[in-house]
């Protein structure tokens, strides 16, 4: 059962993942990353974390992809073309990324040391509970420190805005 | 295999309860707008138009199913089934009564009872205003594209209120998981006074549930706030292009999020399937209220306005009274009248919803944004403090 | 008994005017100025009135200031009998100098300025008194010398003054690098800086009969002193400082800050006591001084310039007195010394301000009856200072004398002489000012009665001042002496009057005879009123060689071609010229950025993976 | 039944990883290189969490929800600045937007 779903999820994530890379228009691009995120909320629940699951749905489904689909709409974006700037992109980025993949690769099959086994319910410690009492104790000064960011974000997010009106 | 029998037994039983209340919503509703505006409403199609739904949905599966030439294809195609299968699948969480014994096993009444149940219907309600987006992107049809537009704005807009309203009951009752949120609401203080969350000591959340109804009109596109699809601008907003099922899925979806969202208030600030008084006398209350309804009936057939009435009242008549012989049962009590509470609840709700259809007038697109921001917003984060607060204190 | 307070209001009042005084009215700024003082003096009093008997050290820590390996320098403050009568002169003639400031700057500009920069020198002054180790004292020391600055440059659009503004704080420069090296060694000889410690390690410690470690500190603390203190061979700053506004001169150059070293050597007396050797070069340094200043003030023709050798030759005595082991004859004298001094200083200011500027003896003349008030508080004070018995100098002077004698007949017999010159130049300036003609052009007039209160206040003091029994006061920390023979005493009395009588002959009864003196005296009389060259030979032997070598080595050389041709210059080509290899990195395109960022991870994430990012 | 283990979701995260990398380098609307970016902390949150079932130890949700809460900052700001970049210069071509050059 969890090979069966880690597996179906797992395509559905990477083909999502390669129908972001490969479209031409910016609003398939983006129905394809919400694909994405959402086989990977499935995937934080084979893996105990419910309310990062939830959270992956609420903060980037709902939220963050929302926004994008509403500027790609506002913008009404076209498909890209092709141009002949960004020569070291075009030449060097490809084998980088080859190397890239199969460093980690490596790293995950040959550095890291053998791991447990995913049982779908074995461990579930990432309820709202346990998240909530790390977040306020632990994770205090980190917590209100990124309320902080988020105003100064909103604020930021505003000023830019406001000058599109000007 | 117990669960897998029982959890599709649960899943037939929800859905095909589910689909009723939504075909019928749609009958209530042109009915109760109609005696709001002095109608009779539809009256042709079976008794009093009871068979009404059944003809629509035919009409529309046998409607020309239009295609837009400069649409695009995959989208336009998505979006219905991208509106109405995640306005579905919220219903699954939803618990509607205590724990039962079926068939010697121990269950809920609830497809799934998730944890984090509350988060569950937020994350789909977030992700539910793709539909209506790219409905509208993918018409390649202005009207639809500000519908769209307009839709996504206001759906993101509402949520934050709607969020920060519903974090005070969960504080009230210290959990995410539905049947804890309900659980905590069981009981009554001083006996009649029941502990619903909008009476709840130490802050009632009257206020909150007004502030999550308001905002909940905002989250299902329902006047006042129905801006995506305000006919009188946008012909018909962000399904202008749409017909046949296409149509009917929105038109479902729409209804669906209704439900769920009156389902989410009843279970938040309503008590769920708690009932109205202490247990013994509310074990009767269903078999009384449909012997009323009964005698309602046989009291209207002493003055029948049409021949059709003769013969129908009398049935209307006997089936109240086996609903309430039915209710009175004491095996079926223990799922029937929590069942009965929770719709009746919720059936309230939903009459709200279609009265304040027919009452109020929309409001502009910056009155809309900017009663969310300036005030619903403020008010649902004062009502959070002082939540928070008066929990802390006491 | 939160002796912090007594600097505090000086502080607050200095931050008031120098903030808001621009916005402040006359009345106010004149209210804080002198209400911070005011209320710092009642304060001194209500301390000491509490203490009273003061038989022990009172002393206050506020906070670890430095706390490094085992040095551990408190921000402390302590008073005992010496601080007492520190504190009583310094906020008392300091309150009199700034009621009669009020008379003298009404007419000027900065007037706010000029009562913050006041006000700040009293806040430093008061740190230096009340301090509790070398390094808060230093700090005090440090701040009358800034303000010492400031004051003496007040005039600023004047070249001259800020000429003598830069010579006192560069002069000064000497010395306290003199205090510095002798704040060192005391830290590495005692391992502390507080005085309390130093005198108990200081007490096991047996005399030094040649030159030791207590040698060097004590010698670097004069040199220190003789900065601030001006002697020689650092006091040419001070006549110079007269540039600045009268009421300064009377208060930093004559009553307060310029007693600084004396008071740093008695408080450090205990150091002093086990170093013969820098004993003696107080006293030598001291004689000489007070001599060598002496005959220059014969010859000035300015009357502030008079006054201001005159403080130099006083504060030689006064180290006479300390290097003779006589400290608190040398404490009594600061003590009248402060009174008679101040009053001379603000009765020539009275002077000046009653000419409309006029500073020259030779334009004065016959004010006695123009100024009365003055012409009699001048007069007492010019008593005082000659060692007329019964005055305030009288008591103190004789004091210093008689233990010079006993410690040395022939610095008594220095001494003696001295003070017989003393009173003629002071008598000569009072004479020419006062007798005689009336020389000059300003029509003269007596000053109001805010200036003349405080000089009546001082004369009063400089009358009764030898009454106060300091070297009893202080005997607890300074053993006195038995004097055994009245001689030395009437000697230099004696000296004083004859000085007096010359100078009333030469400059009241005979003055031609005068005249002929100075052209019979010719080259003599050259050296001396060029005050013996002093400046133009420190000016050949050391400025100009400064000068030299920083206009050569250091500008051109150091300057120019090293830090400004060949690191500032040199830095910017190279990284210029690596910039324009490097810039075309910079290519503008996001996604080539992107591709460098990812090669960088690649090159972390392989380094890590090779040297130990795993285990 | 084969078991999955913890390595391979990390596999997965990688993949995911290098094709948002992939996304970042060879795609040229900004909007979309934009979205690259979400793409890879989302399979960077994925391996946070798959450390956390490893260690079993909820620390990596944290990490992952302040990485949420991180993207949701940046995305309000950058989708901002996309606004003003193509009301300033009408072009969402990330190669016409390389003025930041000597």
């Amino acid at each position: 059962m969890d090979t069966i779903l880690f597996l179906i999820f797992a395509i559905i994530a990477v083909a999502c993942a390669f129908n972001l890379v490969l479209q031409k228009h910016p609003i398939s691009s983006a129905l394809s990353l919400i694909g994405v995120m959402s086989s990977l909320a499935v995937l934080y629940l084979l893996l105990g974390a419910e309310f990062i699951a939830m959270a992956q749905m609420i903060v980037y489904g709902g939220a963050v992809m929302v926004l994008f689909i509403f500027v790609i709409m506002l913008l009404n974006a076209e498909s890209e073309k092709s141009s002949g700037k960004s020569w070291f992109a075009q030449i060097a980025g490809f084998p980088l990324l080859c190397a890239l993949v199969a460093m980690f690769v490596f790293l995950i099959r040959v550095a890291l040391p053998p791991m447990r086994d995913v049982h779908f319910g074995d461990w579930v410690g990432g309820t709202a509970e346990a998240i909530g009492m790390l977040l306020f104790t632990k994770y205090l000064l980190p917590f209100e420190v990124i309320s902080i960011l988020i105003l100064v974000a909103i604020l930021g997010a505003v000023v830019l805005a406001r000058k599109e009106i000007d | 295999m117990n669960f897998y029998l029982v959890s599709l037994i649960k899943i037939a039983v929800v859905f095909g309860i589910f689909m009723t209340t939504l075909a019928y919503l749609q009958w209530v509703e042109r009915k109760v707008l109609a005696h709001i505006q002095s109608r009779t409403g539809p009256l042709r199609v079976g008794p009093h138009g009871l068979l009404q739904p059944m003809a629509d949905v035919l009409k529309l599966l046998t409607k020309e199913d239009l295609l837009p030439p400069y649409a695009n294809k995959v989208f336009f195609l998505l979006a219905p089934f991208i509106a109405v299968s995640l306005a579905l699948v919220s219903i699954s969480v939803i618990p509607f009564g205590p724990e039962i014994n079926l068939f010697g096993t121990r269950t809920y009444m609830q497809i799934s009872d998730l944890d984090v149940g509350i988060l569950f219907i937020l994350a789909i309600s977030a992700v539910s205003v793709y539909g209506v987006a790219l409905a509208g992107w993918s018409s390649n049809n202005k009207y639809s594209l500000i519908g769209g537009l307009r839709s996504s704005a206001q759906m993101i807009s509402y949520e934050l209120p709607l969020t920060l309203v519903i974090v005070s009951p969960l504080l009230l009752a210290n959990t995410l998981s539905f049947r804890g949120i309900t659980d905590a609401q069981a009981g009554f203080y001083l006996g009649f006074i029941p502990r619903w969350s909008i009476f709840q000591m130490p802050f009632p959340q009257i206020f909150g549930f007004i502030v999550f109804m308001i905002a909940g009109f905002a989250e299902t596109n329902r006047i006042p706030f129905d801006l995506p699809e305000a006919e009188n601008e946008l012909v018909a907003g962000f399904h202008t292009e749409y017909s046949s099922m296409k149509f009917a899925c929105f038109f479902m979806s729409e209804y669906a999020n209704m439900v769920t969202i009156t389902c989410v208030a009843t279970l938040l600030f309503l008590g769920g399937w708690h009932p109205l008084f202490p247990a013994p006398y509310s074990n009767w209350v269903p078999s009384l209220v449909f012997l009323f309804f009964a005698g309602v009936f046989l009291f209207q057939l002493m003055r029948p306005s049409r021949k059709m009435d003769r013969l129908t009242y009398p049935v209307f008549a006997a089936g109240s009274v086996a609903l309430a012989v039915l209710f009175a049962v004491p095996v079926l009590q223990t799922f029937l009248v929590p069942a009965f509470w929770f719709a009746s609840k919720v059936g309230a709700l939903l009459f709200t919803y279609i009265w304040v259809r027919g009452t109020l007038p929309r409001f502009r697109y910056d009155q809309l944004m900017h009663f969310a921001w300036t005030f619903l917003f403020p008010c649902a984060l004062a009502n959070l403090l002082l939540t928070a607060l008066f929990v802390a204190v006491f | 008994m939160n002796l912090w307070l007594i600097p505090l209001f000086p502080l607050i009042g200095c931050l008031l005017n120098g903030l808001l005084g621009k916005r402040l009215s006359k009345p106010v700024i004149n209210l804080i100025a002198t209400g911070s003082v005011a209320a710092s003096f009642l304060y001194v009093v209500f301390v000491l009135s509490n203490l009273y008997p003061l038989n022990t050290v009172h002393a206050e820590h506020y906070f670890t200031w430095i706390q490094s390996g085992f040095l551990n320098i408190g921000f402390d403050f302590v008073v005992d009998r010496l601080t007492a009568v520190m504190l009583l002169v310094v906020t008392g003639v300091g309150l009199l100098i700034h009621i009669y400031a009020l008379g003298y700057m009404d007419h000027e500009g900065g007037y706010y300025r000029f009562f913050s920069y006041l006000n700040l020198f009293m806040f430093f002054m008061l740190i230096l008194v009340l301090g509790a180790n070398l390094l808060v004292v230093f700090v005090g020391w440090e701040g009358v010398g800034l303000c010492s600055y400031l004051l003496v440059g007040f005039y600023f659009q004047e070249k001259f003054a800020g000429d003598a503004a830069n010579k006192a704080f560069i002069v000064n420069r000497v010395g306290d690098f003199g205090f510095s090296l002798a704040i060192f060694l005391t830290a590495i000889a005692f391992k502390t800086l507080d005085f309390g410690k130093i005198a108990t390690a200081a007490a096991a410690m047996p005399v030094e009969a040649t030159v030791g470690s207590l040698t060097a500190i004590t010698l670097l603390l004069f040199l220190g002193a003789t900065g601030k203190s001006a002697q020689l061979p650092l006091y040419v700053w001070l006549p110079d400082a007269m540039a600045g506004p009268t009421p300064v001169s009377a208060l930093i150059h004559a009553a307060t800050m310029v007693t600084a070293g004396v008071y740093m050597i008695a408080r450090l007396s205990f150091l002093y006591d086990h170093t013969p050797v820098a004993m003696h070069v107080v006293a030598i340094i001291g004689l000489l001084t007070a001599v060598f200043a002496a005959t220059i003030g014969v010859t000035q023709n300015d009357i502030k310039k008079v006054f201001a050798y005159s403080t130099v030759s006083q504060l030689g005595y006064m180290f006479l007195g300390l290097g003779v082991g006589a400290y608190s004859a040398g404490v009594f004298h600061l003590m009248t010394h402060a009174f008679f001094k101040a009053l001379l200083f603000l009765g020539a200011g009275s002077v000046i301000h009653g000419l409309g500027g006029e500073q020259d003896l030779r334009h004065m003349g016959g004010l006695r009856k123009v100024m009365p008030v003055t012409f009699l508080t001048l007069g007492i004070a010019s008593l005082a200072i000659s060692g007329f018995p019964g005055f305030a100098g009288f008591f103190s002077k004789d004091a210093i004398l008689t233990a010079a004698y006993e410690h040395a007949p022939w610095m008594f017999w220095v001494g003696a002489i001295t003070a017989g010159i003393t009173a003629f130049y002071v008598f000569r300036a009072f004479c020419l000012a006062f007798f005689g003609k009336y020389r000059g052009h300003h029509h003269p007039h007596e000053s109001p009665l805010v200036m003349t209160g405080p000089l009546m206040i001082l004369a009063v003091l400089s009358l009764i001042g030898g009454f106060i029994n300091v070297p009893a006061w202080l005997a607890p920390m300074f053993p006195l002496a038995a004097h055994e023979s009245s001689t030395p005493m009437m000697i230099s009395a004696a000296c004083g009057i004859i000085g007096i009588v010359i100078a009333v002959y030469l400059y009241v009864i005979q003055p031609a005879l005068a005249e002929s003196l100075k052209t019979s005296a010719g080259p003599l009389y050259t050296l001396i009123s060029n005050k013996y060259y002093v400046d133009e030979i420190y000016s050949a032997f050391i400025v100009k060689p400064l000068e030299g070598i920083s206009r050569t080595v250091l500008w051109k050389g150091v300057d120019e071609a090293l830090i400004d041709k060949g690191m500032v210059t040199g830095f910017a080509r190279v990284f210029q010229g690596w910039g324009t290899i490097l810039r075309r990195l910079q290519s503008g395109s996001i996604r080539n950025y992107a591709t460098w960022i990812l090669a960088g991870s690649l090159l972390v994430i392989f380094v890590l993976g090779l040297f130990g990012g795993t285990r | 039944m084969a078991h999955v283990p913890v390595s391979w979701y990390l596999t997965l995260s990688a993949i995911l990883f290098g094709i948002g990398v992939a996304g970042f380098i060879y795609r040229k609307s900004i909007i979309t290189v934009f979205m690259s970016i979400e793409l890879m902390l989302n399979a960077v949150n994925l391996s946070f969490v798959a450390f956390s079932y490893e260690l079993h130890r909820i620390d990596g949700h944290i990490y992952s929800f302040f990485v949420m809460v991180v993207a949701a900052a940046e995305a309000a700001v950058g989708l901002a600045i996309i606004l003003t970049v193509f009301k300033n210069r009408g072009t969402l071509q990330i190669d016409e937007v390389d003025s930041m050059k000597l």
